[in-house]
């Protein structure tokens, strides 16, 4: 099944205000960089973004909070980025705070049917508050529900026409689970191959998760934390 | 004399045990790294998808698709694996890592730990710690005994929105190594030269302090 | 005529859209990769952890690490995939798969279905069956219109222990082409030469009937 | 960490009447051959056997039924396997049989933390039984529990020194979520390499599931249904 389209704008279409998006990516690696600076300049308004992080002030989905693009972020960690904690604390931004490894589970809870289940994290917290709370072995757990997508935005290292992906080192992150959580799921991948290239063997998305995949056109691929040791 | 970051890592780094997969959070428990006993081997997870983290690279080596949870750029030890992040929560919540060291804000003397908002003012969010601190069975904090104000941060009760509860076993801080059990920190060893006394001082928490007090060893 | 299998299998062929992924169970299920009409593109799903399956392989080129659901050696086509079964049914229960074929030793009125169990004579176990039944939105079984002691299996109530509730949306049997909705089994198509009076003569559950009943064309 | 031992039997070390084992494997592929071959000669008796199936009467599983090894099965088919059905129908043999989905995400669970998660799997059927029901988004769902293993024993195609896992094709199948809930995991691969050897972007289980690992003496890889065409 063919699922290539041309670019960036083909790939975006049926985009519109009030959408729930989720973008892949931990910090700035492995962000669908093309896809945000496309929905940027469509200007795209109202949105809720599922993501781990907000990028940073200038780069990835720091973009759009920057241009008041977004109404909700659901994420784990705020970090380093003073627009989205600015926005924040005003209230101008609605911002729901989840664990990160309950926002991974409930992403890939949306995409395999799974519509709730247990965890013990984020027990005792606010996190908890007006959640179904369960003892299992002596240990309380709280129910968490599954979280889908209107758009899922992914960004893969190599992609082929079907829609296999193949993810580069620690950039493979949220991407895989938010893949299976989409209506439509975008795949922008660095190297789109004909089906067949990849071994089967060694896909990490399998096709059948993405509607649309196509080659982005630039990727910066900026480091938030550049650490070296002297030699 | 108080120990610098690098001593409550030092000292952190005595408790890894040979075989343990461990998470180091960010900040003090990063420098944990750096000083692992001769003669065992620990391997690192890092919950943005790596096991067998290695050491930073050399400038002009870095990769922007090999980064920690800190965002910093990293190395792979030989036998790592890259993973998902459901499955990385998968190793953390399944209890396949087996011990956590991360910084706090406050610590409670029942094991409550609060990390990740000041409500109005300052909101970095919980990241992994959440999950990290609600699953592992062996979790130690690295923090200052006081923050910038000089008020104790081992408490009675936490003030700040919590990250966890009762799930604290250790805090290594620049005065002292605590234990929390039974509702209380019993105090283990003091940094070298710190009294008892100072220690006590700052302390807001139940303090347990049996016999002689040894020093730290580092 | 009545149809044979390959004529059962042929029939359901002609529900395939273009782009689905489908997931054909054994029997006579299998049977419908045979007769994929011309223009349009499917792919296979096999709950074992395969997408993109392709035919039987050659002689002397089996490959025991390849199989399908129902054991037997497969193939792959260009872009396929291979996958873990926590995965492979993420795709059946997260609704990825738009069409499920499979059989059924008997189908109700409403759309339940039974095909794993005779309470102490025959278990098979479900398999996959249940998750797919509770899972997908198009549901097509593909049975005889009668068991081999000659009892319909089209009933008002199934009699053996259930797989799943309300799911069948369509029955392809070798009468007749019967699509289940608002508690009915309506005729669509008969075979070639069948007559309304036989398909009701050996349909236990509520047939409904509207105007003339086309046969198939196959 | 090293994880290699040297042989089957210092593999299954500790295993005991009375456990509860893992076996991955789907009909005959990718099964642990030689560590049933080696329990059957150990005769450990009163398991509990997690696997999909249960072998064929001569080979797999089917070895351990035969030899009276096993007081209860948990699995999703019992297929064209006589001796199994013939175990469970005279009430030799306890067997819990539940959807191969369910079968598949509750060893997961087990293995990640998560103590229970809602299945639309088996509502309306035996499966349901005594399980807790809850509608979401219009849909009932049954609740299910994880499962754990004393020993999870799984079968791979590569492996390395550090537990590191390479499965092929669909010899996959239950073998990662296996190795992921057992307190013990023993892996046995066909080739196995040292730490270093594999590509970290390749390896579908981590080998911090993986507590035991060995290269298997032979993989006969019977296969129960050879179906071809002709040319």
């Amino acid at each position: 099944m063919n699922k290539q389209v041309g670019n960036v704008q083909e790939a975006l279409k049926g985009l519109d205000n009030g959408m729930t998006l989720m973008l892949g990516g931990f910090g700035l690696c492995g962000i669908p960089e093309n896809s945000i600076n496309e929905i940027v300049k469509l200007g795209t308004t109202n949105l809720t973004c599922i993501s781990n992080n907000a990028g940073v002030d200038d780069f990835g989905l720091g973009l759009l909070l920057q241009n008041r693009q977004v109404k909700k972020m659901i994420s784990s960690y705020v970090g380093e980025n003073d627009e989205f904690e600015r926005q924040m604390l005003s209230g101008e931004l609605e911002v729901d705070l989840i664990p990160q490894g309950s926002l991974a589970e409930r992403c890939r809870a949306g995409g395999a049917g799974i519509p709730a289940f247990f965890t013990p994290a984020g027990y005792g917290t606010e996190v908890a508050e007006g959640k179904e709370v369960r003892v299992f072995n002596g240990k309380p757990h709280i129910l968490e529900n599954a979280l889908h997508a209107d758009f899922a935005i992914v960004k893969a290292w190599k992609g082929d026409t079907e829609g296999n992906l193949i993810y580069k080192a620690t950039a493979r992150n949220f991407n895989p689970m938010m893949a299976m959580a989409g209506k439509i799921t975008i795949a922008e991948v660095e190297e789109l191959v004909p089906a067949g290239s990849l071994d089967p063997n060694e896909i990490h998305t399998p096709g059948i998760f993405i509607q649309r995949i196509f080659q982005g056109e630039k990727f910066e691929k900026r480091i938030e934390q550049r650490t070296t040791r002297s030699k | 004399m108080a120990l610098d970051k690098n001593g409550i890592a030092q000292r952190i780094a005595q408790e890894l045990r040979d075989g343990w997969y461990v998470n180091l959070g960010i900040g003090i428990p990063t420098l944990v790294a750096n000083y692992i006993p001769k003669g065992i081997e620990v391997e690192f997870q890092s919950e943005n998808g790596v096991l067998g983290m290695g050491p930073f690279p050399f400038e002009g080596e870095e990769d922007a698709d090999l980064i920690n949870a800190g965002k910093q750029t990293i190395t792979t030890m030989q036998g790592a694996s890259f993973f998902d992040s459901a499955t990385s929560f998968a190793m953390i919540r399944g209890q396949h890592v087996q011990l956590t060291v991360l910084g706090a804000m406050e610590v409670s003397e029942n094991g409550d730990i609060a990390n990740w908002k000041i409500p109005g003012k300052m909101v970095k969010g919980m990241g992994g710690a959440m999950d990290l601190v609600a699953s592992a069975d062996n979790i130690i904090v690295a923090m200052m005994h006081s923050n910038r104000a000089g008020a104790s941060k081992l408490l009675k009760a936490c003030s700040l929105p919590l990250t966890g509860v009762a799930c604290v076993k250790k805090v290594v801080t620049e005065l002292a190594v605590l234990e929390i059990k039974d509702g209380a920190f019993h105090l283990i060893e003091r940094a070298p030269g710190i009294s008892v006394e100072e220690i006590q001082s700052k302390t807001l928490g139940k303090l347990i302090i049996n016999g002689d007090v040894p020093e730290m060893n580092l």
